[in-house]
Order: C-alpha cells, then sequence, then structure tokens
C-alpha cells in the first residue's frame, strides 16, 4: 500500500496531506513533483488543499493542465483511489475527474472554520467504514467552495448515490443556516462515477490527531486505507 | 538621460532637512547625482534609518541566554532547545493600508514574510495588530473590510496560518490606521542566515518579481504626515502576489539548505538599495550593481526608478561563486529568475552602473551608519497629570449590571473577533492546537514535543493617559495571555506607532513608552529581539494615541500540557487568582458605558504580575486546571462571560461574588491588573488556593461551571442572569454592526 | 495581434458576486439596477499570428485554459490584428 | 437599459494574475502569448434610465462601487438604451 501527494507550485497543503498519510498513518507516502509523468506506484492519489498557482485565473484551473494530471486521470480511470481535498477538490472539477465546479462562496468571503458534514452513503471506499448517517465535524477553509452542477447532473449525483457529504447542522439535519458556502443541495463531497475518486472541501487533514483537538477526519483515510488491504489480501 | 539638476531645494522636496543637506555636502565632497540623491532620501528617511527612534531603542533590554539574534537583522531569532528556535518580528504597513487598504495589508503581510524567511525560518504563524478609526466614521467599514480581506488573502494564499490579533476601535486612528503583521518561523538554531554581503567576488542576485514603478518613495511617504493632498498625490500602489511570494519562500527554504547563500535579505521599503547597501553595511564590505542586468516590468525605467522601486516579492541574494548553476535551476524549478546584477567587493563602496556609466558611487558607511540621529525635544502632554484625575462621583454606579454587561460584551472592543478571523485560515500547516478567540495562540512545532504560545496586545487608552504605563501593561498583558496557556514567555517584538515625533509631546509619548516597554522586559526577563517604529501616523495635524504594539513569543515544552481559555467541563470550580481592587481608570467601561477617557491605567505590581505568571504556569505544567483566562479589558463580569464563549465549548456558569466597600461597577468591570480565572475539578480547589497562597496570590472560590445560563450573584443577590446563547449572539454581532453582514 | 476575450458566466449558473454588486448598487440608492452579472476579460498581446488562424487560436486559449467549459462560455475579439 | 462596464489594472499597475495567465498559456505550447492582463467586467440590467443620462450613471455606478480608483480604471458602454 503506497500513497502519493501530488504538489503544484503554490499548494500549500501539500506536507499537511504527506503527514497525514505517513506520520498518523504509517503509509509509505511520495510527493510528486507537477512536472512528473508517472505516480510513483501510488495506490492511492491525494491532490492537496490550498492555493495551487495562486488560485489566479480560477481556482485548480492551471493545475489541471499540470503534466502530472494525464498519470492522475490514467490512474483513476483504471480504478485507482484517488482524493481531492479542498484545491485538490477544485483540481479534480476542472479535469473533469469529477462533474461541477466550485464558485464563489455565497457571502464572497474567505471562510475559516469547523462544520458538520453528515456521511450520505457508505457504499465507498472512503465512507465503508465512516458509515452512512455519520456526522463528523471538520474544519473548512476556502474562498471557492460552493459547490455547484446542473440540474440533470444533480439528479444523476443523488440517483447513483455519489454526494458522499453534505454540510449540516450539529444534529445531522441539512439547513441553510449551516450550509455555509452556499453550495447546491448542501454537497461538500462527491463521488466519481467509479466511486474511487472523491472531492471535497472540509479538510480531514487538519483534523486527525488529538493534540489538534479533533480526531474526526481521520475516518476517512481509515476506510481508504482498509479498503486497500482488504483488496491486497 | 536627462536628469533634473540637484540642489538644496531637490533635496527638500525629497524630505531631507537644511541640515541634512549640508551634512551630506560637506560629508560626501561633492554634490551627488540625482539618483545618488534618490538613495539619500529614503536611506536617510525615518521609516529606514530611525533617525528620530534610534538613541532611544538602545534603552531596550535586547540579551538574555535565549537570544541568539537580537535587533539589527530582518528578524529576531530565540533558542527554544533541542536545537530548534523560532524567528520572528513585526512591521506596520500604515500609510499604504489607508491609502489602499487591500494592497496595502496584504503586502504589509508579504513583507514581514520575507523579513522571517529571509533568516532561513520556515513561517508557521501569522498575527496581525488593526487598529481603525470610530465605528460609526465613514470610511471604517470599508477599510475594515478592505484591510482583513488584504491581510486573509496573502497569508492564506501563502499558507501560513493567521492564528490571532488584536482589533482596536478608536476615533484617533479616524485618519491613520494601524496594520501591525507579525510573522513567526521555526528554524534550527545553527541554520540561521544573515544579510550580509561578504566575500569579494561572490555574485549578488536578483530573484523574485521584476521591477515596475511600484510604490516609488513609498519610504518616504511613510516618513511624513498625512494631508488632503497626499491622499492624492500616490505612488503607484503595490500589488501583492501571494502565488510568487509562496514560490519564493520555497525556493529561498530549499536553497539554504544547500552550501550556496552567503547572506540574503529581502528588498522591502527603499527595494534594492537598502538591501544592497545594508548588505554591504553588515559584512563592512561593498558591493558593485549592473542596473542593466535589472529585470525590468516595464521599459525605460531610469536608474533613480530601479533603486527606489519597492516592487514586491523581491529578494536579494550573495551566492558563493561558482554555485551559479545550481542557484539558477533552484528558481527555475519554482518558475522563478534569479539574475546575477551584482557583485561583493572591498571597495567599502556601492558602485552602480547603467548603460556603460557610473550613476552612483557612494561610501557605505555615509549612507547607513552615518545617516542622521536625533535626539528629539520631548515634553510632557499639557493635560497629562489633568486627565490621570478621575472624579468617581460624578459617574453613575451601573443600575442594571445585565444591562450594563451586554453593552460591553457588544462593545466594538469586546465582541467577538470572528468575524475577522473566519476569513483568516487558522489551520493551515495542522499545528494550530489553540487559535484565536484562545488568550494566546498555541502553535505546535512538528518534529519535537514543544508549542510556541503568542499574544500580541496594546491598550492604547492606557497607553494615551500614561504611556509609561500604558506601554508597561502591553507587556504584562501579553505575557500573562502567554502564560495563561501554559507558556514560558521568552522574548518579544514590537510595532511602535507615533504621531509626528518632531512635537514634543509626541516624543515624549515615544521616550516613555520606551521605558515602560524597556522596563517591562527586563522585569518579565523579555528581550525585545526585533521591532519597528512608525512615526507621523497624523493627519491634518491630528496624530494617533502612542500604540506600541507588543507580540510575545513563549515556550511550552510539554504540548499536552497547554491550557484552553475556556470552560471546559460541568460541575469544575472556578477560582479568582489575583486581588480585586476595583480599579476603573482608564477602563473599557468608563469608555464604552460613559464615554470617558480618564483616570490612570490600573496599577502594576511586578512582585505580584510575576508570581501570577509563575502561579498560572505551575498550575498547568502540574496539570491541575482545566482552563485560565486572563482577567483584562472589561474586568471580572466581561472575563467571566468570555470563559463561557469558546468556539467548541458552550457551559455557563453561576458566579457568586462579594462586593465588600465596592461599587458594582468597580466590582463587575474594574480592570486590576495581575488577575485571570481558573476552573478546575471541585475536589482539588484546595491544592490550587493554597498554591496560590504559597505564592502570595489571592485565590477566591467564585463560581461553579455549568448549565446554560450565564448567572452572577453579588452578596447573594441575583444581579446577572442571561442565557449563555443570548450572551454569545450580542458578543458574535458587534462587528457585523460596523461591516454589515 | 492584440485582442480581448471575454469569459462569462453560462446562464442558469449562479453569480455570488453579481449578485453581491447588484445589491450593493442598489443599497448605495441606484434602485433601478436589476441585475448584475459579473465577467473577466483579458487583453492579450501576441507575436503575429496569420490573420485567419486568429480568432481560432483565441478561442484555443479559452478552450485550453481560459473558460471552464461547465459554467462558462467566452467570447472572443481581435483588436488589432 | 443594458450595459457593459469593464473595470481594469490602470497602466503600470502590476497584475500578477495575468502575469500568470501568459505564462500558463505559454507553457501550454501557445508561445507567441507575450503578455495579458486581466480585468472584469459588469453586464448590468436596469430599468429605464433617460437617454442622457445612462452614461453618467454608469460612471457613478464605476466611481461609487465597481472600480476602485487608487488602482483601476473604467469604462462603460450602453448595450441597449
Ligand atoms: N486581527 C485579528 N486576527 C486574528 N485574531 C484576532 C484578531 N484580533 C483579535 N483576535 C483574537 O481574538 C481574541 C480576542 O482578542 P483580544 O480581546 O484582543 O484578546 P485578549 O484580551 O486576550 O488579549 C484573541 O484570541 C485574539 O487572538
Ligand atoms: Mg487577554
Amino acid at each position: 500500500m503506497k500513497a502519493a501527494v501530488v504538489e503544484f507550485p503554490g499548494s500549500n497543503c501539500d506536507h499537511d496531506a504527506f503527514e497525514w498519510a505517513s506520520r498518523l498513518f504509517h503509509i509509505p507516502t511520495e510527493l510528486v513533483w507537477h512536472t512528473e509523468t508517472h505516480l510513483k506506484g501510488a495506490d492511492l492519489v491525494i491532490l492537496p488543499g490550498g492555493f495551487s498557482y495562486g488560485d489566479y485565473l480560477r481556482c485548480g484551473a492551471m493545475a489541471a493542465r499540470a503534466p502530472v494530471m494525464d498519470a492522475v486521470i490514467e490512474h483513476a480511470k483504471s480504478g485507482g483511489l484517488v482524493i481531492g481535498i479542498c484545491n485538490g477538490f477544485q483540481i479534480l472539477c476542472e479535469v473533469g475527474l469529477l462533474p461541477g465546479a466550485l464558485l464563489r462562496n455565497q457571502g464572497l468571503a474567505f471562510l475559516c472554520q469547523d462544520v458538520y458534514l453528515r456521511c450520505e452513503t457508505s457504499k465507498s471506499p472512503f465512507s465503508r467504514h465512516v458509515g452512512k448517517g455519520t456526522v463528523l465535524r471538520l474544519p473548512i477553509a476556502h474562498h471557492d467552495g460552493n459547490y455547484f452542477t446542473d440540474p440533470k447532473t444533480l439528479k444523476r449525483l443523488q440517483r447513483e448515490e455519489r454526494i458522499l457529504f453534505r454540510y449540516v447542522n450539529p444534529n445531522g439535519d441539512v439547513n441553510e443556516a449551516w450550509n455555509v458556502n452556499g453550495s447546491l443541495d448542501a454537497i461538500a463531497g462527491v463521488l466519481s462515477e467509479g466511486r474511487n475518486v472523491l472531492g471535497m472541501m472540509p479538510h480531514p487533514e487538519r483534523a486527525s490527531e488529538a493534540v489538534l483537538g479533533n480526531e474526526d477526519g481521520a475516518a476517512i483515510l481509515r476506510s481508504a486505507l482498509k479498503t486497500l488491504e482488504a483488496a491486497h489480501a | 538621460m536627462h536628469e533634473p539638476e540637484v540642489t538644496e531645494a531637490l533635496a527638500l522636496s525629497h524630505g531631507l532637512s537644511a541640515e541634512e543637506w549640508r551634512t551630506l555636502l560637506e560629508r560626501l565632497g561633492r554634490t551627488p547625482s540625482f539618483t545618488e540623491l534618490g538613495i539619500f532620501s529614503v536611506m536617510w528617511s525615518e521609516h529606514c534609518c530611525y533617525k528620530s527612534s534610534r538613541v532611544h531603542l538602545k534603552k531596550f533590554p535586547t540579551q538574555g541566554p535565549q537570544v541568539l539574534q537580537g535587533p539589527g537583522e530582518n528578524a529576531g531569532v530565540v533558542d527554544i532547545g533541542d536545537g530548534w528556535a523560532v524567528c520572528f518580528k513585526m512591521e506596520s504597513h500604515n500609510h499604504p493600508s489607508y491609502i489602499e487598504p487591500y494592497q496595502g495589508a496584504a503586502t504589509g503581510v508579504g513583507g514581514i514574510l520575507r523579513d522571517v524567511f529571509t533568516m532561513g525560518a520556515r513561517p508557521v504563524a501569522n498575527l496581525n495588530g488593526l487598529h481603525f478609526g470610530s465605528p460609526n466614521h465613514p470610511k471604517t467599514p470599508a477599510l475594515m473590510r478592505g484591510v482583513v480581506a488584504g491581510v486573509g488573502d496573502y497569508g492564506n494564499c501563502v499558507g501560513v496560518p493567521t492564528v490571532g490579533g488584536q482589533v482596536f476601535f478608536h476615533p484617533c486612528y479616524d485618519g491613520n490606521i494601524l496594520v501591525n503583521a507579525f510573522t513567526l518561523g521555526v528554524l534550527r538554531s545553527d541554520r540561521i542566515f544573515r544579510g550580509s554581503a561578504s566575500g569579494v567576488g561572490n555574485t549578488v542576485w536578483y530573484v523574485g518579481n521584476k521591477t515596475g514603478r511600484d510604490g516609488i518613495h513609498g519610504a518616504t511617504m511613510a516618513s511624513a504626515e498625512f494631508s488632503e493632498a497626499s491622499e492624492e498625490k500616490r505612488p503607484t500602489v503595490q500589488v501583492g502576489d501571494p502565488f510568487t511570494e509562496k514560490r519564493l519562500l520555497e525556493a529561498c527554504l530549499e536553497l539554504m539548505e544547500k552550501d550556496v547563500i552567503v547572506g540574503i535579505q529581502d528588498m522591502g521599503a527603499a527595494g534594492l538599495t537598502s538591501s544592497s547597501f545594508e548588505m554591504a553595511a553588515r559584512a563592512g564590505s561593498g558591493i558593485r550593481l549592473d542596473l542593466d542586468a535589472v529585470p525590468l516590468r516595464e521599459e525605460g525605467l531610469t536608474p533613480y526608478e530601479m533603486l527606489l522601486s519597492e516592487s514586491q516579492e523581491r529578494m536579494l541574494i550573495v551566492a558563493a561563486s561558482g554555485h551559479e548553476e545550481d542557484v539558477k535551476s533552484l528558481f527555475a524549478k519554482w518558475g522563478l529568475e534569479a539574475s546575477p546584477v551584482g557583485s561583493v567587493t572591498d571597495s567599502g563602496r556601492a558602485e552602480i552602473f547603467w548603460k556603460g556609466e557610473k550613476v552612483a558611487d557612494l561610501p557605505v558607511d555615509l549612507v547607513v551608519d552615518d545617516a542622521p540621529a536625533y535626539d528629539r525635544p520631548a515634553l510632557e502632554r499639557r493635560d497629562f497629570k489633568e486627565r490621570l484625575h478621575l472624579d468617581l462621583s460624578t459617574i453613575p454606579d451601573c443600575r442594571d449590571p445585565e444591562e450594563t454587561l451586554l453593552q460591553l460584551m457588544g462593545s466594538v472592543d469586546l465582541c467577538s473577533r470572528r468575524w475577522v478571523y473566519r476569513q483568516y485560515d487558522h489551520t493551515v500547516r495542522t499545528n494550530t492546537v489553540a487559535g484565536p478567540g484562545s488568550d494566546a495562540a498555541i502553535v505546535r512545532i512538528k518534529g519535537t514535543s514543544k508549542a510556541v504560545a503568542l499574544s500580541l496586545d496594546v491598550n492604547p487608552r492606557y497607553c494615551r493617559l500614561d504611556p509609561y504605563e500604558g506601554a508597561k501593561h502591553a507587556v504584562a498583558e501579553a505575557a500573562r495571555n502567554v502564560s495563561c496557556s501554559g507558556a514560558l514567555p521568552l522574548a518579544v517584538t514590537d510595532c511602535l506607532n507615533y504621531g509626528n515625533p518632531e512635537k514634543p509631546e509626541v516624543m515624549w509619548e515615544f521616550r516613555r513608552s520606551i521605558e515602560g516597554l524597556s522596563d517591562a522586559c527586563r522585569e518579565l526577563d523579555t528581550p525585545v529581539v526585533s521591532g519597528n517604529v512608525s512615526f507621523y501616523n497624523e493627519t491634518n495635524s491630528e496624530g494617533i494615541y502612542p500604540t506600541p504594539s507588543i507580540a510575545m513569543a513563549g515556550l511550552i515544552e510539554d504540548v499536552s500540557k497547554a491550557v484552553p481559555s475556556h470552560f471546559q467541563q460541568k460541575g469544575d470550580a472556578v477560582l479568582l487568582l489575583g486581588r480585586t481592587d476595583g480599579h476603573l481608570g482608564a477602563s473599557e467601561y468608563l469608555w464604552a458605558v460613559h464615554a470617558v477617557e480618564k483616570g490612570a491605567p490600573p496599577p502594576l505590581d511586578w512582585d505580584r504580575e510575576k508570581a501570577l505568571q509563575k502561579l498560572l504556569r505551575d498550575l498547568a505544567s502540574e496539570g491541575k486546571v482545566h482552563s485560565l483566562h486572563d482577567c483584562s479589558d472589561g474586568g471580572l463580569a466581561v472575563a467571566l462571560a468570555e470563559c463561557c464563549l469558546g468556539e467548541r465549548s458552550r457551559l455557563g456558569v453561576t458566579a457568586s461574588l462579594q462586593a465588600r466597600s465596592h461599587r458594582l461597577d468597580e466590582l463587575l468591570f474594574g480592570e486590576d491588573a495581575s488577575r485571570a480565572l481558573a476552573s478546575c475539578s471541585p475536589d482539588i480547589v484546595q491544592p490550587v488556593v493554597n498554591k496560590a497562597r504559597e505564592a502570595g496570590i489571592e485565590a477566591t472560590l467564585v463560581g461553579t461551571v455549568g448549565g446554560d445560563r450565564f448567572v452572577v450573584n453579588v452578596d447573594g443577590q441575583r444581579l446577572v442572569d442571561l442565557d449563555v446563547g443570548r450572551l454569545r449572539s450580542t458578543w458574535e454581532n458587534g462587528l457585523k454592526r460596523v461591516v454589515g453582514g | 495581434m492584440k485582442a480581448r476575450v471575454h469569459v462569462f458566466l453560462k446562464d442558469g449558473v449562479f453569480d455570488p458576486q453579481g449578485k453581491a454588486v447588484s445589491q450593493a448598487l442598489q443599497g448605495l440608492g441606484f434602485s433601478e439596477v436589476h441585475s448584475v452579472r459579473q465577467g473577466k476579460f483579458f487583453d492579450i498581446d501576441t507575436g503575429t499570428v496569420p490573420g485567419e488562424e486568429q480568432e481560432g487560436r483565441l478561442e484555443d486559449y479559452c478552450r485550453k485554459l481560459l473558460a471552464n467549459p461547465v459554467i462558462e462560455s467566452f467570447s472572443v475579439e481581435v483588436v488589432e490584428p
């Protein structure tokens, strides 16, 4: 079991993601520079958060055109696991591995705070061991996390149970006041058609350690890890 | 090249005084060229050479076993043990932020980040101190929105968490807001880099953004008063480019791992000029620059413009010769250009060439070390004694403490800062153990069990009423906040914001502040390791209150012992540590409720303060307490309420106080120094009280944590009984009244 | 050539910035404002591009980078061939 | 009326986004690109405004809100009176 964290110029959660996999989960992890063309045999690819190319033009737009993305696409197409967090989610949408786009937050301001997420399905490698209905508390830190897609795609996402996380209140109910960035249908995380690619705005890697006061994020990587281990066994 | 003739009149219009101009002519032995005049005008400006403050700054204690680098470099460095060190500094970006709040604040953050990574440290935490005019002033909301977005967007993009700070409102800042930015970085204590140009023949590299006509004379602008005219006559505003900053940061830190860099400095105020002259001055060397090699963003820049440009995100690096390819390829990896623009010489001169012509040839020491320094006249403020006197008999006691408390909790100075810090990424880098909202921010140091605790403080009202005592309080409060988290205060950086130093009353405020800061830092054993002075915060002759922002860094050896500020556990006992004398002078209560700004700041007794802070740290390290919160602006009632308003904890409290001989407002809202609130398990109250007594600190059981109401009884009478939710919404909506939304 | 490219949100895509601008204008007393949509434009300066290829090239810029087809449309205009 | 307002950085003011876009286009193989400057535009829809007041009104929007006079300039254009 190996992981790779892809680094673009301007990425600033690359080392957080690296530590998440390597220090907290003891997964052998490599950093992969955006100009490279393979992923060093990784089973799990993480596209980290944080301002690739300064978020200039559109968040994730320039990163999506980097050479390394061909390898990421190939990895995803062959069923490999990919998690895009925050800017990584934006990149996955830009490159077409996930549907939709992330618009400016509805209040226009950058938002850094904790949010509550409800896990909507356990049918994915990232949630199998989280459990449907589980409420997680995770931090967000983004300017453009307002998920949008056309009505047809939205219906399809709903029908195919590809909405993995929704913003909810602490009791686990969808409520516009708690959908802080104004996302369509309170969507915080979506899965690809093959369910092997996950994009999410909140940062599980920032909430996986007791010393930081919150370990809710660990469940997502733990689930992915267990799934991969089961597949390898 | 056609250049203006250099005359005394031109020199004066460049901000030099007649006397400085005479000195210059005499020492140089000739009339400077136009380019050279430009160099003198910035290097001898207040902003660059600290001419009004230098003699006074010498009074600071700057040494101690923990100090690895004191003032004089780009930032100070402090040892935190086991081979690790922290590097930090604070800087003002006041004038640019008033002119263009978003870009001014953003580039302020950019500048301080460069000062810190220049030293070889990886920036891990930012703080910001913001002072705005009256909430009712028509410019305040837009300035606030712009500044906060600017601070946030820049730090967020670079990926350095903004973990704390201060926001203060007062009409004295109506025409001169303050934006003070602080960065702390982490480094190995044997890998400190300095801004020194040594090694004859070594190459001088220019890296980062190209040079445009940005901010020419920014340094001189920061050295003069504002007037309506100067609001019109603006230089090209610098635009921040955090993406390039991030790449510069990574590239420089990566290059520092190889043994290539001899000296490095960012191009801040006065750009290429100050960086090259200062680096040569520190090394006692000379420097040769070829301006033809300077990368330009637009055509036709003159040598004068190239030397004075304040384009952002640029660094000057002296690299050992023979490593040219290493330097180039490393920056290329990050999509940045590195251009060789000169070399180190042993001439003691800066020789600057352009198109085959020598456009400047100046002795480095004349420009840097011999810059003017003044001991300007100081005169006690006319109303000083009168305003220290407070006659409480003219002020009615509060009749409805509940109403008064709500008024204070929703007031702009005491309400929640969440509107601000929600726009700042404070969790990136996964080190934030306690972020904004806590007394001190706590940032763990990965790879160790340590954490640093940070607090930024100043109470300008105290400083206006008594600059000496106010300065002492700034240091004491910052240290107390840090001690509340369980950390040992190590050292401070300051940002000294004042009016026009040519006015004796301003100079008096400045000198008294320096004395107060110096005494406080000596008492608390927290030397000053870096800092910044911003004078001329005046508009149409109206100056700001003396505002010495203090940022304190402290060390927690074992991060698992860090203590939060808010109540954690239902049933816990609440103890007040320290003595309540009911001091109302200079208080937030008098200002917010009675619009009175009078009286002396609370007396500060060093023995008591030090004993309290040691007690706080001991309680923390022994794991006896669940929370510690400093009791300062707003007094005891406000501090109690704040303990209930944590991001994550939602606990009420029932407190029972004794008025003794005090008025109610004295008891509830007096701001006696050297106090803190502790919460602990009820069964260890007695050991905690005993421990406090041994330390000579009064400890009083004042209440019990729990429930969803905030209750205060005085002498058995229930005076406050509020739903915590109501308290919270009042407190959280305070800033929205200013900025909307 | 010198060219100007406009990139704008497709109809039906929510435009939080445009909405905020229109509310702010109304708040300033410009009650006649009904709606605002915000877009980006790019002034592009290039070396010589053969006349018949110019528009195509600009469209390539948009398709390859400047616009996100999921949410955005674009229009191109050669200002100086 | 329907109008379009362009807001752009003044000459000489650094445009980091434009610079990054131009580098990205070059990186995608469009080596002919020399420079890009990025701006914003607003498509504004209003109730009736008397013909002779239209341009003035648009300029008011810019001065009061849409443009930051310290670093930006603007141009206005009535698309449908
Ligand atoms: N500009 C700011 N940026 C980030 N955090 C801030 C800012 N201003 C205040 N805060 C945070 O809000 C909390 C309350 O601030 P303050 O009342 O000044 O604290 P204290 O009285 O304990 O010194 C602190 O945690 C502080 O760090
Ligand atoms: Mg405090």
